[in-house]
């Protein structure tokens, strides 16, 4: 022991057991597979169908005008699915603007979850009705949100677990850096699922990083990093819930990077041919999330044609009673614009209200 | 009874060409030109940016000199710094207003200050562009007019076009700048069209140098930007009103142009100031203040300001509502204490 | 001829207290009051803060009431937001003016904004405090007066006090605040020292509401901060000159009062706005305009402007030619157009 | 091959070359410091006794009024010195705020470096002379600084190296992160050396990380990390030296963690007192980067005690210079506030500056 070790030198973390595995870790085709409970695949199931429907009615409004844009998940639904399935009742959820299908399974009302892409609010709904951060645009800022809730949690005694999610491009962002580390610090009780999908809009991964893999930036946080094929959704849960349960123990916060693909565009305002090659989305259809818990599935004979007939009616009738009610004209009162600014409006506010009031009563006379 | 006119001069060879045309010319002659111009950004290499103001600039140039970089804006703007510590002229890209606030500690404590705290040894001659404003239905953090936080920033310079001319030319002048220069392109009149080209950029816009829109005799409207075509708008729809309405374009935020604003407001003795960015603290209150400073006896009401409500920007279906409009305009003009003239 | 008064009532057991001290025991009061009150920042536990405004907290409450973070800004103030939705009440302390800005993302898109966005359902009732202004003899990014970046932005409160009593009352009040609060701490005045009483802050500053620090019937100066100790004794060097001047300290710049500012210039004619920060695009402007349009048939003169120049901050030997200074007061006062008077 | 191979998963670097070894290098004391090159040692002691007295008399200027601050780097002089000297001159140094005996020990003129200290001016030497940038105070600013020079002079095909200093502390802000990655993903000639004092002010290392060392964090870029007692001078300077080498001939940058002690406070404003032990101190000066290098120098012979008093009569000469014009009043002149905002004055600047003027002679003439 020199006085390095003594006063400088860190109570060492062995930096193995936080190297994630080489290859993203899998259950559906393989043997493990077998011995994964028939309910939650049935569960799982269901709502990877739903959910592809729900990715191809939102686009599907786009085109009507009646969503302002929507950033697609299809393709991704696993992690979507698999992150909501991961959590208690009591746990939280943050979500980046691409993850609405996320809030929509952990409960969320899908006409209020879409609020923010119809353009008619912001947040749609209350977000601890079902314990649901807002959407969040500006990338990896809703990082250090989870962090701070997890945080709180912990400190009121509250065993409650946040999972925050975002994209191979958020890490990039200081942010994401910075509650990564006071997470590892605080050994605050959140999971970080990166959904890397290859690309941020138009930049494929190579340029984002140079890492082994997003994974391996945990370890220069003293944290444990996973490696999942995001399109297995059954690992990804497996993972997820394995990283809810040591950080509800207590063991604190892990990286989890889920490799998958966005098969639309970034959103249906991107021109995706621009930078990649067809060839590329049709060889990840093989690896369809959905294509891969079915072969699964029916390998242990636990869905059948009927099945899959009746999960895809189901889904229909999810999605035309979505469509009907985003068919309806948002109610909108632009008073609105002033009610919530702050807890009680400021004098400078109360004037340009009443502004407005005049201008909108001048209007509905004319 | 003045009609609109364009203070730019006529130029051989114009043809149609909208403000992102312009803007995509400018850089492509920038990079033609000049060996050391580079851009950066996300999204502006292979995809020719969001907005397209890149497109074809990788293909030309080749990666090097219009880059796709990893995402993170306080990197881009920081390694820019560094860029231009060596002897190039970065020209970066903010993708949104709103995501340009992640660099904005680089942006103040390091390149406003740069060519000051090293007594002019090290000039950082970066271009900044940031496409701002709303009105294009954008979902929130998509539509911020930032423009304040840069104005009130010194060592910046802080420009923005109205015009498919003035694009072209002020980005020009700006990349030229051996000062940084935060260039706002009006998001909303990216795909506003005009009869243009490309010759004498100097001469058609040079940074600190306002422009008068229209002529007039009745009050002055000051503005800039996206709020430029509104208020020449407005200028139209005064005439049945019986003002015949100035309009001064300030392309040039800081340097202030006093000297054609003032002479402007002497002249009608009355203005208003237009912009959507909120009201509170905005360039508006500047323009306001140094107006009634310079001009105070020939006033005959005090300046007004229509902007943006003080309220987040609002959500897709709500922005007319906080976007000042003809209406709005002319309501203030009516405001101006006629009866008392 | 009135003389200097201050509008805080008597109130019993007063004792002298600099500013520091009063915003320790504002700390320490609301942090014993309230268990969801949590302390955030770099130092301010087991050192006390580098200027000890939080000396003695973490001990007496406990590191996880008074918590040394990482270093990392964004980082801080993104967990506070955290904190905030589960209900707490965090109290961050930036440890320098320039040293916010890498939460600047945070602020503007985040704690601005998320009661909006949520319709209500999500307050963030954060105060973030916030040591500005110059003064000090600090080398550079440890002087930025950058309160107008704040002003500018939605969502927020701002506030900064100039006295003892007030650091304490306002500080309460901020902590207390259901919305987010930029809490500005002049910082040379933190070894300001006045009788003063823990008693009944609400009274003594309520947010949102200016105060008359002298009374005076010539013109009146408008300022907040660290410039109210300069104004006061402007006032006293007029008397000299024959003026009588009234001296508003605003203490809230958001929300801003309009009574009690177009109240007193209404009474006076003739105003002076008075900050450190750089004058373009300042709270001075904004100031300037209001004023101006609410009272403008009441002005003898405009609304004038004595600020910080359009300068980065100046090194320490030089930032007394930058600071508004009494002779560069007297010298506005003196150009308010008294011989047409 | 599976889809995810051929897609997005990266054309993997193996981590393993990138971790950093569990204990910091040494070289000073082992078997190795035989071998090292005599006049090399005898330079670095040179400049360690005189980066050291320096020390000493800019923490004395403070006192007597000459230094608005200072922050001293007494104990970390190995570190400095090694950064110095590891460069080429053609090479760019990056210091922060307590570097001040990196940029003087690269040829910078110590009244110079000392201004924005002192407070005359903010960066008192013109950058480019000998290639360093002015010293940065806000945290981690400058790393992105460094890549972005070294991208630019690969970009023009000149073989510059940079290197970039920053704290433990400053490991924790988002440009760090941002920094490292650009990096990386370019391949850049750039150094980052981490001096881990074990304080940012007064918060310990265990509250600013729990990763197995700083060094760790490489990983998750793609680089390699490396470890070295930072008193130990041949040590540093052997890592950096090897890094930078690499860097030039292109195989892109390394962070390297210097373990090493600030022995005095934060800066001269700075009580240590309240967060640290003296204990701890004292234990430090056993490992005193000076002592340890006399050691390795007098077990070689390659030092006695003529030299170590010439040695340190050189160092008093040095200082004795620096103190007597540090003891000149700077010579200012007000109107440079206005001199290099820009490149031209703005108008409101030209009238500005009349205003300061006309100031200026009613003040000469009263
Ligand atoms: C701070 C910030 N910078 C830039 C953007 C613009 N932007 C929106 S999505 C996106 C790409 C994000 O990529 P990634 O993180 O991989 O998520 P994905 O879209 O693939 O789900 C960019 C650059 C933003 N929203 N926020
Ligand atoms: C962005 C930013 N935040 C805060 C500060 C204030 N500050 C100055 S030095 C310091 C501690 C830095 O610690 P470290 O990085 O370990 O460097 P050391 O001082 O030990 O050399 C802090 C918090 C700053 N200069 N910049
Ligand atoms: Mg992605
Ligand atoms: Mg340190």
């Amino acid at each position: 022991m020199t006085v390095l070790d003594q006063h400088v030198w860190q109570p060492r973390t062995d930096p193995a057991p936080l190297l994630p595995d080489p290859e993203p870790y899998r259950l559906l085709g393989t043997p493990e597979a077998g011995a994964l409970d028939a309910g939650l695949l049935t569960t799982m199931y269901g709502q990877l169908v739903r959910g592809r429907r729900y990715n191809r009615q939102a686009t599907a409004l786009t085109k009507q005008g009646r969503l302002a844009v929507y950033p697609s998940s299809t393709g991704q639904e696993a992690c979507e699915v698999a992150a909501a399935l991961a959590l208690e009742p009591r746990d939280w959820l943050f979500p980046s603007y691409r993850d609405t299908l996320a809030a929509v399974a952990r409960g969320v009302d899908p006409v209020e979850a879409l609020t923010l892409l119809r353009g008619d609010w912001h947040t749609g709904y209350d977000p601890r009705e079902h314990r649901v951060a807002p959407l969040s645009t500006p990338l990896a800022t809703q990082l250090p949100h989870a962090v701070g809730l997890a945080h709180a949690a912990r400190l009121k005694g509250d065993d409650v677990v946040a999972l925050a999610m975002v994209g191979d491009g958020g890490t990039s962002e200081g942010d994401f850096h910075e509650a990564l580390n006071f997470a590892a610090v605080w050994r605050s009780p959140v999971v970080f699922l990166v959904q890397n999908n290859g690309f941020a809009i138009s930049v494929p991964l190579a340029k984002q990083t140079a890492a082994p893999s997003l994974a391996h930036k945990a370890v220069g946080y003293g944290i444990p990093g996973r490696l999942v094929d995001g399109n297995d959704i059954a690992a990804v849960h497996a993972v997820l819930t394995e990283a809810v349960a040591r950080a509800r123990e207590g063991g604190g916060p892990t990286l989890v990077e889920a490799i998958t693909y966005r098969m639309d565009a970034h959103t249906n305002a991107d021109d995706a041919t621009r930078y990649r090659e067809d060839a590329e989305v049709e060889a990840w259809r093989e690896h369809d999330p959905i294509a891969v818990l079915e072969r699964a599935m029916r390998e242990r004979d636990l869905l059948d044609d009927a099945m899959v007939r009746d999960t895809e009616q189901d889904a229909e009738r999810m999605a035309a009673a979505l469509r009907e009610r985003m068919n309806e004209d948002a109610v909108l009162d632009p008073m609105d614009l002033f009610a919530h600014v702050y807890a009680e409006p400021t004098p400078q506010l109360r004037e340009q209200a009443a502004m407005l009031r005049a201008e909108l009563e001048a209007e509905a006379q004319s | 009874m003045s009609t609109a006119t364009t203070a730019t001069p006529v130029a051989a060879g114009r043809k149609p060409a909208t403000m992102a045309q312009a803007l995509n010319r400018a850089l492509r002659d920038s990079l033609a030109e000049d060996p050391s111009v580079h851009l950066f950004g996300e999204d502006i290499g292979t995809l020719g940016g969001v907005f397209r103001i890149t497109d074809g600039l990788a293909k030309e140039f080749g990666d090097s000199r219009c880059t796709d970089t990893p995402l993170a804006e306080a990197g881009i703007l920081g390694t820019a710094v560094g860029m231009a510590m060596y002897g190039m002229r970065p020209v970066v890209e903010m993708q949104f207003d709103a995501f340009a606030y992640p660099a904005f500690e680089q942006l103040v404590s390091h390149v406003a200050k740069m060519r000051n705290r090293t007594r002019g040894a090290m000039p950082l001659p970066i271009t900044i562009r940031v496409p701002y404003g709303g009105g294009i239905g954008g979902v929130e953090h998509h539509s911020d007019a930032s423009e304040a936080y840069y104005t009130h920033t010194p060592g910046l310079h802080v420009v923005t076009p109205a015009t498919v001319a003035d694009a072209y030319g002020l980005l020009r002048a700006s990349i030229a700048s051996d000062d940084p220069v935060i260039f706002l392109e009006p998001k909303r009149l990216y795909w506003s069209k005009a009869d243009w080209s490309a010759d004498a950029p100097e001469e058609v816009a040079p940074i600190g140098r306002a422009v008068v829109r229209r002529t007039g005799r009745s009050a002055t409207l000051i503005t800039y930007g996206p709020s430029l075509p509104v208020c020449l708008e407005a200028a139209e729809a005064a005439v049945q009103e019986g003002w015949d309405l100035e309009v001064v374009d300030l392309r040039s935020l800081v340097p202030f142009d006093d000297e054609t604003v003032s002479a402007s407001v002497r002249r009608t003795g009355r203005a208003v100031v237009v912009h959507e960015a909120s009201g509170f603290g905005g360039v508006g209150a500047e323009i306001a203040a140094r107006v009634t400073e310079r001009c105070f006896h020939h006033l005959e009401a005090p300046v007004l300001r229509v902007a943006g409500f003080d309220i987040p920007y609002p959500p897709p279906m709500l922005e007319r509502h906080h976007l000042p409009g003809v209406d709005r305009i002319l309501d203030a003009v009516g405001r101006l204490q006629w009866e008392e003239a």
